[in-house]
């Protein structure tokens, strides 16, 4: 069996001073491998929270969540995950280099394979050459480029994306949506991906997870008929957009007021 | 009173014409200008220090003028160098270090133990705000006369300051920095080197700023309490009892010279461990 | 009517050691020759010199060495009365360190002084045994006694600088017996000098009127150190009541009251030429740093003592 | 019945200090107190040794014990010794007596208080003028940090028979260098606090084009106010530091400081340390009144969460 | 004459410690009173710059720039500018409301002309029951509409608005969107907008003027054909899909590399 990640009947609360917040609920998803998963729904749905309980920094407080067949913690302890968060949250005394370089030297690598690596995610993510500069050299794109980077220099088997692109102008975007495709299908990685935009979901995922507020629940799980293999243009076909449209209508309906 | 008030004219003279000057000088703004204003700001205090101490005919045994103190360091420099060998080097200075030590080892150790933490921040902000130098007089008591009851002073007296910034830096990290190393499935030994600590560097340094200034302070109170026949605090207390106005004066230049070059050291040290941080980026 | 304002300042906080003063002002004493006199506690680290220099004193109670240093420092004080006939100092030294001959016994001790000008006196015995007081086999290690009698309890020091009046007594409330102890009195080695003198300066006594109300602030404060010698426990009380520290208690001031009263008695006030000169031999006896380095002139006066008395 | 137990009130209540503070508070204390008692016996245990010897008797444990915890001049008295003095100080006297700890605090309170108002003021003024004019910047901010290594503590008896000599006395020259001691981390907490403003605030207020003191009131003082709070907080404690170092050496007659030095001269260890521990309780008093005035101003004006 | 906005060769240099940086160059643009101008190019091409510079926040180093046929300044004094920025930049200390009303204060209206204006803009944002909280009790969404809000309060002539929409998730942007072009048909403001979004500039806008980097400079300014009057769907027209490509083809153009 390869489903990677399983959730059965998630629910997860906070306990806040005003009392609970149920941030997720009843949430059920298999991800099998080499899937890639869009999560898309309003602001405060549970899409943080959930990747969050995938890689273990939240603990669901119901239902049962596993991971390569292991408990999460299990998995991020076997290292399974690379998780790129919202904001690019580099360490600001490490110059980008080092920065990308950092999971290696936790992880035990040499210091050759490092400074290949490293070389090698850079160009990926167009900045070769800025790997001497400290994070506040560079513009708020080029840091998060720097971030994604450092989610893939140690070949996780599943990247964690927490809207890695929404700080980008759409031609950058478009670029490292394609880059991102690619690497996907050279490598075979399970990818869970959270974006704000409909198209974004649409181009990049084999599925997308609609999801809707208080609780966060999933309304609507939509397999993509889209070929693996696609083109920039793929998104003026008629297929992408109805596809489009039916995600539209999917977060529509679980918008209620605001 | 007309005398005084014809005193009083050259005095407002020069402080208007040193401000007006520094007024104009700092429309520039570069580094020399920076220097230059600082600079003229201290030459104008000292020159209506001394044209104040004759005008008024201020009695040396009360203040004693620039010029006087000036002549006194100069003829002093040997018993000046000893006792700033004796407290500042061997008291102020050993005891910083001893302080600063425990406390960020200390700090690290209890880092690990949030019971700890919570149980000893309170207590260690509390006796951070007590008026330690009022333990001196116990500590000569159990160490004895010479420097090292003083340092024992300092290392008191720095600690928990110290220990309360550290503590604090070390748990300065924000959620990000810790869930990414907790992704990477980090040991402790790695994100204490490789986060908490490069984290809690800006915290460190302001305790580290704070207290060199009470390491010297420390010291030299502490001599109050006892101590051999040198040293700063001894100096001071002997020749105010001799009414060596000028040398006491002299002493106070070399602390205050000591405690601002020690205060540069330290903050250029944390300029370049802590480049990285914003306020030392503007 | 308008009463002439004094102010004075003591050498060191409230206590029995200057109970004349206490008792000419609560027994009216000063109010009787139309003073309002301000008294003013003195501490370990006030030099009474240079508050009487600074203005913030009329008179002060002072130690001649200290003042004569002063004086030549150019500080021109003058004693104007010397309540005080006899020297309280002394040094004590633990038995158990082997001390029983200054002559010979000091080198290679520590021992505890005090300084801020109360150094002079034991300065100049030093350097009439010729010890250095620098340290080394050959001379003494010299430290700076705080303010209490702990160097000696904590073995600290072989010997510290006591008063027969005071330190000596904490020492021995302490727990230590007179057994354990071994005293060296400045008077008995030749080197007493002058204690508790009262001080103005110069310039003060060049106003008729100024003259003449110190004659009167001599005349009530002998009265009153009179009256204190003779009733010290009743001294003992005012002194008390005067203290704002809270801190003394009524057996040592009066212990303190019946020994000062040892040491004023024989003393109308009028300074004694013979104790001057014995004095001012011993301070410029101090081989090659004297404590001073000529004959002071002009430095005592007997016009105040003379017109108080008369 | 375990699980009854664990749910019971007395376990939640535990389970709560551990989560707050009470609980690991109250065991750093009693560690501190343990430590405190064994310290107490090894430093008084030489003079007890002594003294046994002097008058040649034997101690059993228990009773060498005992005497290392009672006696009249200890190098270091124990906790129990000092809470009696201090109960004798605070409790066992009229507030006016001169043996009470309340009229000697009050001594150094209001003098604190003084200072610390006139520092803190120094403070606010200068920092409202360094932030307003690049000049003043420039010429006190480095001045102002080589005040502060100026030994003021080692000088003060001279600072007091200097103002002595100028006819001020009193509560006024202690009053006066805990003000010098105070103003500094004002200064630099209020700068630091005026300047928070980040660029974008700034340049709100100036496309309304606001004036400088609109900008002032409404922008910068409010921004600053956390920072005053923090730096209040340390000004008062250096103030009740700088009286408490006035009144020590320098023959102030009342005043914890006072009585820290004759408990000093007259070995009377225990007194220290009662006046020690009412200083402490004075400084806990004085941050706790900040941080409720902070708390208070900081609710009135949204900032506390 | 009705031009609101003239800039004529406008350059604007910063010195910097690493050297001069070109920020904008030869820029010329006129905008005539009742415009809707969005502005879209790449990261760091100058669009903040040269709104700033309109507001008098920034002065070019070369060219004119006239705003209601004075200076700049001169026009920021007379308070003919509202600008909302790129963050919301809300006053932490003061209520929602408060913080609407801060500009009024300044301006110097009076009590119950202030209360009844703040009400206004903030039912106008849908945050009608919301102006006794604090910014840190609203969402990110919700704090941007505060801050638009704040910026409409005291009806300048001028709207200058960076990125308003960016932090906020496709549907509410549709929301405000509409609002916007409402309020601009009803009060005839003259509005200059920097978006990201191809689809937003092209809905909202009369003209968009699309921009590239290093130095920034305006490549080609393209008057937009559709009606004044524009309902969501227009966004599914012909026209707006040509309009959309057109602007598309001038950003790739702009874009180099990165
Ligand atoms: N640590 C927490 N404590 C309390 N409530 C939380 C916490 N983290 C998240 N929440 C709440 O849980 C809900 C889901 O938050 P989450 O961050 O997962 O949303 P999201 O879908 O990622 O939103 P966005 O698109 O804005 O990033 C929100 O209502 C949020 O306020
Ligand atoms: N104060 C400044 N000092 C130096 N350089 C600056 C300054 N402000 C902006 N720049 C530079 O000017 C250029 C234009 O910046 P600007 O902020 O106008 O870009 P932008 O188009 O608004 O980008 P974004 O879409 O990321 O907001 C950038 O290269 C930037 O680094
Ligand atoms: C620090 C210090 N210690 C001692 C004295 C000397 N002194 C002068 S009068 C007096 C009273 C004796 O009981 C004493 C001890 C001093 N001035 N300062
Ligand atoms: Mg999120
Ligand atoms: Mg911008």
């Amino acid at each position: 069996m390869n489903d990677v990640i399983r959730a059965e009947d998630i629910g997860l609360t906070f306990q806040t001073a005003d009392g609970p917040v149920h941030a997720l609920k009843d949430v059920n998803l298999t991800v099998a491998q080499g899937d890639f998963v869009s999560f898309i729904g309003p602001s405060g749905c549970g899409k943080t929270t959930f990747l969050r309980a995938i890689a273990a920094l939240e603990t669901p407080t119901a239902g049962r969540l596993s991971v390569n067949g292991m408990t999460p913690d299990a998995a991020r302890r076997a290292r399974a995950y690379g998780y790129v968060f919202q904001a690019p949250g580099l360490y600001p005394w490490r110059t980008i280099a080092g920065n990308v370089s950092l999971p290696l030297e936790i992880m035990g690598f040499g210091r050759a394979e490092r400074r290949q690596r490293v070389a090698h995610v850079l160009d990926l993510v167009d900045l070769a050459g800025f790997g001497g500069k400290y994070p506040w050299q560079l513009s708020g794109g080029m840091q998060q480029r720097a971030s994604i980077a450092r989610a893939l220099a140690f070949d996780a088997d599943i990247l964690l994306m927490d809207e890695p692109f929404g700080a980008l102008d759409e031609i950058v975007r478009d670029r490292l949506n394609e880059a991102l495709l690619e690497l996907w299908a050279k490598t075979g990685k399970t990818i869970a991906f959270v974006t704000h935009s409909i198209p974004e979901a649409v181009y990049l995922s084999t599925r997308i997870v609609v999801m809707s507020p208080r609780p966060g629940r999933i309304t609507r799980i939509i397999d993509s008929p889209l070929p693996r293999n696609r083109p920039l243009d793929i998104r003026e076909t008629a297929a992408f957009i109805a596809l489009a449209h039916e995600v539209r209508e999917g977060l529509r309906e679980g918008h209620g007021h605001d | 009173m007309t005398g005084a008030l014809a005193g009083t004219l050259p005095i407002l003279a020069v402080w208007a014409g040193g401000w007006a000057l520094n007024a104009w000088l700092a429309r520039f703004d570069t580094r020399l200008t920076r220097i230059l204003v600082a600079a003229i700001f201290g030459i104008t205090v000292i020159v209506l220090w001394e044209m104040i101490v004759r005008i008024y005919r201020v009695p040396t045994v009360i203040l004693p003028a620039p010029g006087q103190i000036a002549a006194s360091f100069a003829a002093n420099t040997a018993i000046l160098w000893t006792d700033f060998v004796q407290t500042i080097v061997k008291g102020a200075l050993t005891g910083w270090l001893i302080g600063a030590a425990a406390a960020i080892l200390t700090a690290i150790a209890i880092d690990r133990s949030p019971f700890l933490q919570r149980g000893l921040l309170p207590i260690g902000n509390f006796v951070a705000a007590l008026p330690i130098v009022g333990i001196a007089p116990i500590l000569v008591m159990w160490f004895g006369f010479d420097w090292q009851s003083k340092a024992a002073v300092v290392v008191v007296m720095v600690f928990f300051p110290i220990l309360v910034n550290m503590v604090a830096g070390l748990a300065a990290t924000d959620a990000m920095q810790r869930d990414l190393m907790a992704t990477w499935a980090a040991p402790y030994g790695a994100s204490l080197w490789k986060l908490r600590l490069p984290a809690a560097m800006p915290f460190l340094f302001n305790g580290l700023k704070i207290t060199t200034t009470l390491a010297l302070i420390g010291a030299i109170v502490a001599e109050f309490f006892g101590s051999p026949t040198h040293g700063m605090g001894f100096r001071i207390s002997t020749a105010v009892g001799r009414l060596d106005l000028p040398l006491v004066w002299a002493e106070i230049l070399v602390a205050a010279i000591a405690g601002t070059l020690f205060y540069g050291l330290v903050a250029l040290i944390e300029k370049k461990v802590t480049f990285w941080h914003p306020s030392q980026r503007a | 009517q308008d009463k002439d304002d004094l102010t004075l300042q003591l050498k060191w906080v409230t206590q029995a050691q200057f109970a004349g003063y206490y008792v000419a002002q609560e027994k009216g004493f000063y109010d009787e020759e139309g003073l309002n006199v301000t008294i003013r506690p003195g501490g370990p680290d006030i030099a009474p010199t240079q508050v009487l220099a600074g203005g913030g004193a009329d008179v002060i109670v002072e130690w001649m060495p200290a003042a004569l240093a002063a004086r030549e420092k150019g500080l021109p004080l003058v004693n104007i009365a010397q309540p005080f006939k006899s020297s309280g100092m002394m040094l004590t030294c633990l038995k158990e360190s082997g001390i029983s001959d200054p002559q010979t016994d000091f080198s290679g001790k520590t021992l505890g002084v005090w300084f801020s000008g109360n150094e002079y006196p034991f300065l100049s015995w030093m350097s009439t045994l010729g010890l250095s007081t620098e340290g080394g086999p050959d001379g003494v290690t010299v430290l700076k006694q705080g303010f209490n009698v702990d160097p000696l309890l904590q073995k600290q020091a072989a010997c510290i600088s006591t008063m027969t009046y005071n330190e000596y007594w904490q020492v021995i409330d302490a727990g230590l017996t007179p057994d354990d102890l071994v005293t060296f009195k400045y008077s008995d080695q030749g080197v007493a000098t002058l204690e508790d003198g009262l001080y103005t300066l110069q310039s003060t006594l060049e106003d008729e009127d100024r003259v003449d109300a110190l004659a009167r602030f001599v005349r009530a404060s002998m009265k009153g150190w009179k009256y204190a010698e003779e009733h010290p426990e009743e001294a003992a009380e005012i002194v008390l009541e005067n203290d704002e520290t809270g801190a003394q208690t009524i057996e040592h001031q009066t212990r303190m009251a019946s020994e000062v009263a040892k040491l004023t008695a024989g003393s109308d006030g009028t300074l004694d030429e013979a104790d001057y000169q014995q004095t001012v031999k011993t301070l410029l006896s101090g081989g090659s740093d004297p404590v001073i380095s000529r004959e002071p002139e002009g430095a005592f006066t007997h016009i105040i003592t003379d017109r108080a008395l008369n | 019945m375990t699980e009854a137990l664990a749910r019971g009130p007395f376990v939640r209540a535990l389970r709560r200090g551990a989560g707050g503070r009470t609980l690991p508070v109250l065991t750093v204390l009693l560690a501190i107190g343990i430590v405190w008692y064994v310290a107490a016996i090894g430093m008084n245990a030489q003079w007890v040794r002594d003294q046994a010897a002097r008058s040649d008797t034997e101690l059993s444990i228990p009773a060498f014990i005992g005497q290392t915890l009672t006696l009249d001049r200890p190098v270091l008295p124990a906790p129990h010794q000092v809470a009696a003095g201090l109960w004798d100080g605070l409790a066992g006297q009229k507030i006016t007596s001169k043996r009470s700890l309340v009229y000697h605090g009050w001594m150094t309170l209001s003098a604190t208080l003084a200072g610390f108002a006139m520092g803190s003021l120094a403070g606010m003024v200068l920092a409202i003028g360094i932030v307003h004019s690049r000049a003043m910047d420039q010429s006190v901010m480095p001045w102002a940090v080589a005040s502060q290594t100026v030994p003021i503590l080692a000088i003060a008896p001279m600072v007091i028979v200097v103002f002595a000599s100028a006819g001020v006395t009193g509560l006024l020259p202690k009053a006066i260098i805990a003000a010098w001691l105070s103003f500094f981390p004002v200064l630099v907490g209020m700068v630091k606090g005026l300047r928070t403003p980040d660029a974008m605030q700034l340049d709100l207020m100036r496309s309304w084009s606001a004036s400088a003191r609109q900008v002032f009131w409404r922008l910068r003082l409010p921004s600053s106010m956390p920072y005053l709070f923090a730096s209040l907080k340390v000004g008062v404690a250096a103030a009740l530091v700088g009286t408490i170092v006035g009144e020590l050496p320098a023959g102030a007659s009342s005043g914890l400081g006072a009585r820290l030095l004759s408990g000093s001269y007259y070995g009377q260890t225990v007194q220290i340390w009662a006046a020690l521990f009412t200083a402490a309780a004075l400084a806990a008093l004085l941050v706790a009144t900040i941080s409720l005035i902070e708390r208070l101003t900081l609710t009135r004006m949204g900032l506390a969460r």
